[in-house]
C-alpha cells in the first residue's frame, strides 16, 4: 500500500501495539465474567424457562446451539477483518488474529453441527438429513479446516500469513453465495426433507428469547477470552522462537541487528 | 502495466507444453471417464435414476479430472523452479495469472468436448433443443472453475502437500459452480427454463466476482 | 549490510556454506523480500518499482529455470517473448553463443548434464542483457574451458559497462577482470574492499577474514 | 534375502513423516468428506436413496482419497532422488515395497477409522448386528488396494504425468475391490449373510494374488 | 572404457561437460544398467551380484538422497537402519564429524544451504564404510575450508584401503593424496594414469588430452 502516508502506518502499528497489552491486561476479568454468565446461563435453561410443549427437554439444546451457530458465523468475519488488515498494514497481530479467529470459528461451527445433530436425533429420527442449512454449514465446517490446514502446511520459508489471508478473504466471500446455491439447490425443486429449519427464529415466546440473549452474551464473553488467550500464546511463542535464534546466534559470537518486538 | 502479450506467451508454452504429450489430455479423459463409471456404480441406477445421475456425474468427473490438471499444469512451474523465472520478468503478476488461467481455461474445454457426448450416452441425457443453452452454461461454469483452481494451485504449490491441499481447499469454495453446472443441467432436462437462466446468472456472478478477486490476490499469494 | 555496485563493476562475493550469499542474490532479485533494509537501484527505491524494472536485472541461481520437456532454444524463446525483446532471433543466438551452448539448442533441457544446463541457464540470465547482472556460482560444474569462457563473457560485459555480481567458493578461480570483493559470514559483510587492494591474493585475505569471525 | 528390518527401518521412516504432521491424515479425511459431499450433491438423494448411496459413497470416497495418498507417499521418495538411496542400500526390492506397502495400508486404516462412522450419520447406514463382518471386509479390502496403489505409485512415479497416470492405472483394476466393498456393504445392510461371505471371499483371493504379484514386479519396475 | 581401481587408490576422473563422468558413476553404482560391458568388483560379476553386496559401495550424487522434512540426523539413522548397522549412533557421530556436518545434525535438511545439504549427504555416503566410495563433484558448491576438511577425509579414507573415485572439474583443487587419474570426453577415456607421472600437473595433461580431441 505505497500510497498509504508514512505517518498512518506508524500511527497503526503504535495502535494495534496499544490494542494488544489492553486486552491482555482485561484478559482476566473477561475470563471470570464469561464463567459466571456461563452458569447463570445454564441455570435459566435448565430451572427457569418453561419447557417447549412440541419438543419437550431436546428443544433446550436450542439456546446452546443457536449461539454457537451465530458466533461461528461472527469468527468468520473476524478473519475476514483480520486478513485484510493484515494485507492493508502487514503487522503480525492481525495475521495471528486472523489465525485464532478461524480456530475458534471452526470450533464453534463444530459445535453446532454436534448439538444439531444431536437435536435432530429425536426430532427427525435421524443425525443427518440433506437440508440446506445444514449442508451449508458442513461446508463452511470444510472451507475453514482446508483454511487451517493450509497454515498447518506451510513451506519453510514462505510467510503462510499473506496466502491465507487472501484464501480467508476468498471464503468469506464465497459463504453467502455458497448458501443461496444450496439454498436454491434444496427449495428449487420440491424435496421431502423436513425443512423444519428455514422457520426464522422468531416467534418466540419473551422467556425463551431471554434465555436465549443471556447465552448468546454468555458465549460471546467466551468466545471474546478464547480469543485473547491463543493471540497471546502465539505472540509469546513467537517472541521466544525469535530470542532462541538470537541466542543460539550470540553464542556462535555473531552479533545481530534488530531486537524483539 | 505491460501488456497482454506476455500473457499469451506463456499460453502459447503451456499449450506446446501439453500438446508436445497429447497422452496427458487423453489420460485426463480417460480418469474423467473413470469418475463417470464410478459415480455409475455408486448410484447404481434405475433406468429412471438415469437422467437424475446424469449431470451431477458428469459435472463431478469434470471437477476431480481438473482438480488434477491444476495441479499438474503448475507443478510444470516449480520444476526447476521455473516460476522464478517468470517472477523474474518484467511482467506484472496479473499478466501471469491470466496467462495460466487462459491455458486451464482451454485445457478443461477441450477436455468437456470429449466428457459431455461421453456422458450424454452413458445417462442416456436427452436435451433435445436445450443443448444450445448447456453451450451457454458449460463455459460460463468452466471459466469460474478454471480461476480458482489457478488460483489455489498457486496457493497449495506453497505448500508441502499440495496436491493433497489443492481439492480440500478447491472444492468446498467451487459448490455454487457445481450446483450450477448439474441444477442447471437438469432445468434444462426438465425443460424449466426459467431456472436455467437463474443458475447461469449465479455461475455469471460467481465468474465475474472470483475472476477479479483471483488475479489481484494472485501476486500476494505468489511472491516470496 | 551496506555496499554499492557501480556499473562497469564486477563484485566477486564470498564466504563459507550458509553465509548468506544465494539470499543476498535472491533479495537483490526481489525473489524474496528482505525484513528490513533498503536497496535503491539507479537511485530510486528498488523495493518499490515497478515490474517492469524487472527487465534491468538478470539472475543465474543454482536452479535452472528450464522447462526440463522444452529444447534449450524452446526454453529461451518462451523467456525472450516474456521479456518482449525485439529481434529475439539474433539475441537467442549471441546469449547462446556467450554461454558457450550453441551446439545445446535443439537438446530437450531435462536431458543435460549439470554443467550443459548451467551453460544454457547463463545463456537465459544474459538473453535480454540486463543492466545488473546477478550470478550464484556460475562456475560451479562447469569444466576449466567454459570457465574460461564464461570469465572472458564476463570480462566483455562489464567493459560494456553492465554492473555484475556474483558468489564463488574457489576464489582461484575468480576472472582476472573482477575489480571488487565482498566477504560474507553469517550474513555480515567482514570484508570488502578493491580486487587491487588485495596485494596478497584473495584467497588470504578471505582466510584471514573468516578465521578472525573466528568460525571453523 | 536381507531380513525384514530394513522394511520396519522404511515403515517407521513414513509414519515418521507423516505423524510429524498428523495434518496430512486429517486432510485426506477432509478430501475423503469432500468427495461424500459432491456424491450427496450428485445425487441428490431423497431419505430414500441415502442407504443405496451410501455404501458406494464410502468406497468411493476411501478410493480416490487413496488414490492420493499413494501418489503422495511415493512422491516423498521422489524429492532429492531419495528413491536412489533406498535403491543404492543393501535391501531387496521385494522388502522395500513390503515397507511402504505396510505404510500405505496404516494410512488407509486410520483413515477409514474416520470416514466409517461419518458417512454412517451422513447416510444414515445401519448394520446393526452387522457392523462385526464390515470390520473384516474393511481390511481385507484395504490391504489388497493399498498393494495396488503402492505399485501403481511405483509406476507412475517413472512417468511424466505421475498424478494423472497413477489412478488410470489404479481405478480399473481395483473394480473388483470396489465393487466387494460395496456390494459386501450392500449384503450386510439387507442381512444377506451368504452373499457376504462370497465378495469377502473374493476380496481375499484378490489380496493373495495381487499381493504377491506387486511384491515380485515391484522391483522391475523401480529400476533404471 | 576400460579401467581398475584397487583398494587404496584414489582415482580422479575429469572431463568436460557431458562427457559421462556421472553416467559412469551412476553405472558403478548400479543405478543404471550399462547397455553392454561387465563390471567386477572384487573378481565377481558386479552386475549380477546379490543386492547385499550393494553395502560395499557408497555414493555422492548431484542430488542429496535426503527427506527435506527429516533433521540431518533423522536421515542419518534411516539410512544406518536401512544399511542394518551395529552401533547406529557412533557410526552416525564419526560420520558427521568426518563430513564436518556436526553442527548441522538438528537442522531440517530442507533448510539447509546448498554447500550444508552437500556435506550432509556426504557424510551419508561415507556412513556405513564402504569398500568403494564413489563421488560425483564433491567439491563443487563447498567453501574453501570444507574443501580442505574434504580432501584430508579422502586421504585417510584411501591409507584406510578404501577404493575412492571421484569426478572434478577442478584440477587445482585434486588432493595430494590422489593416485590416479582418468580424462572423459564424450564417454571415451581418452587418458590415463598415475597422478605422478603426470609431472606438468594434472592441468595441463587435462588440456593436452581434450585439445587432443578437438573439442573447443
Ligand atoms: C446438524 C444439524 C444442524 C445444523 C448444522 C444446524 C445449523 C444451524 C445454523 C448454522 C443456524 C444459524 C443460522 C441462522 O441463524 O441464520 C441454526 C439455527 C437454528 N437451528 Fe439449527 N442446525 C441443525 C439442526 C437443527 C435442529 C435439529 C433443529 C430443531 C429441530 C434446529 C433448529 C434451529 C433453530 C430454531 C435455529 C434458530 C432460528 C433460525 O435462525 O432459523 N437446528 N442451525
Ligand atoms: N528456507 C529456509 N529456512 C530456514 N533457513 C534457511 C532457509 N534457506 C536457507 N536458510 C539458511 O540461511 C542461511 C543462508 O543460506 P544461503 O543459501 O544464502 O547460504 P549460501 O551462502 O548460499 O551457502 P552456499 O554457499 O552453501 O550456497 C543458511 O544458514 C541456511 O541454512
Ligand atoms: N536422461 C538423459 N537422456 C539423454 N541423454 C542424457 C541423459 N542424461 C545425460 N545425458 C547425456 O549424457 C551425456 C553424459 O551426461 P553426464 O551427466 O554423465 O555428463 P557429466 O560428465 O556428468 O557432465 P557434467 O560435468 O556437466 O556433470 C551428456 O551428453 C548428457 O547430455
Ligand atoms: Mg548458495
Ligand atoms: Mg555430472
Amino acid at each position: 500500500m505505497n500510497w498509504l502516508p508514512r505517518s498512518w502506518r506508524q500511527l497503526w502499528s503504535t495502535l494495534d501495539g496499544r490494542l494488544y497489552h489492553f486486552l491482555i491486561d482485561v484478559r482476566p476479568w473477561i475470563g471470570w465474567f464469561a464463567v459466571g454468565t456461563m452458569v447463570f446461563t445454564f441455570g435459566l435453561v435448565f430451572w427457569w424457562v418453561p419447557l417447549e410443549d412440541v419438543q419437550g427437554y431436546p428443544q433446550k439444546i436450542f439456546y446452546i446451539h443457536v449461539p454457537s451457530a451465530w458466533l461461528a458465523y461472527a469468527s468468520f468475519a473476524f478473519v475476514f477483518a483480520a486478513s485484510v488488515l493484515y494485507l492493508w498494514q502487514r503487522s503480525r497481530l492481525w495475521d495471528i488474529f486472523a489465525r485464532c479467529a478461524a480456530e475458534i470459528g471452526f470450533l464453534f461451527t463444530t459445535l453446532t453441527l454436534v448439538t444439531g445433530m444431536l437435536w435432530g436425533r429425536p426430532i427427525w429420527g435421524a443425525f443427518w438429513t440433506w437440508d440446506a442449512r445444514l449442508t451449508t454449514t458442513l461446508i463452511l465446517w470444510f472451507i475453514y479446516g482446508g483454511y487451517l490446514l493450509l497454515r498447518a502446511f506451510a513451506r519453510p520459508g514462505v510467510d503462510v500469513g499473506r496466502i491465507a489471508a487472501a484464501v480467508g478473504i476468498i471464503g468469506f466471500l464465497d459463504v453467502p453465495i455458497i448458501h443461496m446455491s444450496v439454498v436454491w439447490w434444496r427449495t428449487l425443486h420440491p424435496t421431502p426433507v423436513v425443512m423444519i429449519m428455514d422457520d426464522p427464529g422468531g416467534g418466540l415466546p419473551a422467556s425463551m428469547l431471554v434465555t436465549l440473549l443471556v447465552s448468546l452474551s454468555s458465549f460471546t464473553l467466551v468466545f471474546v477470552y478464547f480469543l485473547i488467550q491463543r493471540v497471546w500464546q502465539e505472540r509469546t511463542a513467537e517472541n521466544l522462537e525469535l530470542l532462541e535464534t538470537i541466542l543460539d546466534r550470540t553464542e556462535r559470537g555473531v552479533k545481530v541487528k534488530g531486537e524483539v518486538p | 502495466m505491460s501488456g497482454p502479450a506476455p500473457a499469451l506467451a506463456i499460453l502459447a508454452k503451456d499449450l506446446r507444453l501439453e500438446l508436445r504429450r497429447v497422452e496427458s489430455l487423453a489420460t485426463m479423459a480417460v480418469f474423467a471417464g473413470l469418475v463417470i463409471l464410478i459415480f455409475a456404480f455408486v448410484g447404481d441406477p434405475t433406468p429412471a435414476d438415469l437422467a437424475r445421475i446424469g449431470p451431477g456425474a458428469l459435472w463431478a468427473s469434470i471437477l476431480f479430472a481438473g482438480a488434477l490438471g491444476f495441479e499438474r499444469w503448475f507443478a510444470e512451474e516449480e520444476r526447476n523452479a521455473a516460476l522464478h523465472g517468470l517472477l523474474l520478468a518484467p511482467v506484472d503478476r496479473e499478466i501471469l495469472f491470466l496467462g495460466k488461467w487462459a491455458g486451464a481455461t482451454l485445457f478443461l474445454l477441450g477436455l468437456e468436448a470429449l466428457l459431455v457426448p461421453a456422458a450424454a450416452t452413458l445417462f442416456r441425457l436427452d436435451l433435445g433443443g436445450a443443448w444450445g443453452s448447456f453451450a451457454i452454461l458449460l463455459p460460463v461454469v468452466t471459466v469460474g472453475y478454471a480461476a480458482l483452481g489457478t488460483f489455489f494451485a498457486a496457493v497449495a504449490s506453497r505448500t508441502t502437500a499440495s496436491q493433497l491441499l489443492l481439492p480440500v481447499l478447491l472444492f468446498p469454495l467451487s459448490v455454487p459452480l457445481l450446483l450450477a453446472g448439474i441444477e442447471g443441467g437438469q432445468a434444462l432436462a426438465a425443460g424449466q427454463g426459467g431456472e436455467f437462466w437463474d443458475w447461469l446468472g449465479l455461475a455469471v456472478a460467481f465468474d465475474v466476482l472470483f475472476g477479479t478477486v483471483c488475479t489481484v490476490a494472485f501476486g500476494t499469494v505468489i511472491e516470496e | 549490510m551496506t555496499f554499492t555496485l557501480d556499473p562497469g563493476e564486477l563484485l566477486v562475493v564470498a564466504g563459507p556454506n550458509g553465509a548468506g550469499k544465494t539470499t543476498l542474490v535472491r533479495t537483490l532479485a526481489r525473489l524474496s523480500r528482505p525484513t528490513g533494509g533498503t536497496i535503491r537501484l539507479g537511485g530510486e527505491d528498488w523495493l518499490k518499482a515497478a515490474a517492469e524494472r524487472q527487465r534491468e536485472v538478470g539472475l543465474l541461481s543454482h536452479a535452472t529455470f528450464l522447462y526440463d520437456r522444452l529444447t534449450a532454444l524452446e526454453n529461451l524463446e518462451f523467456y525472450a517473448r516474456l521479456y518482449r525483446l525485439t529481434g529475439p532471433g539474433r539475441r537467442i543466438r549471441q546469449a547462446l553463443e556467450a554461454a558457450g551452448a550453441l551446439d545445446l539448442a535443439d537438446r530437450r533441457a531435462g536431458t543435460l548434464s549439470r554443467g550443459q544446463a548451467q551453460r544454457v541457464s547463463m545463456a537465459r540470465a544474459i538473453l535480454h542483457e540486463p543492466r545488473l547482472l546477478l550470478l550464484d556460482e556460475p562456475h560451479a560444474g562447469l569444466d576449466p574451458h567454459s570457465v574460461r569462457r564464461l570469465n572472458d563473457v564476463l570480462a566483455d560485459l562489464r567493459t560494456a559497462g553492465r554492473a555484475i555480481l556474483f558468489t564463488t567458493h574457489d576464489l582461484a578461480r575468480v576472472p582476472e577482470s573482477a575489480t571488487r570483493f565482498l566477504i560474507l559470514v553469517e550474513g555480515r559483510v567482514v570484508d570488502a574492499g578493491r580486487r587491487d587492494e588485495a596485494r596478497d591474493g584473495l584467497e588470504r585475505r578471505y582466510e584471514r577474514a573468516v578465521a578472525w569471525i573466528g568460525e571453523t
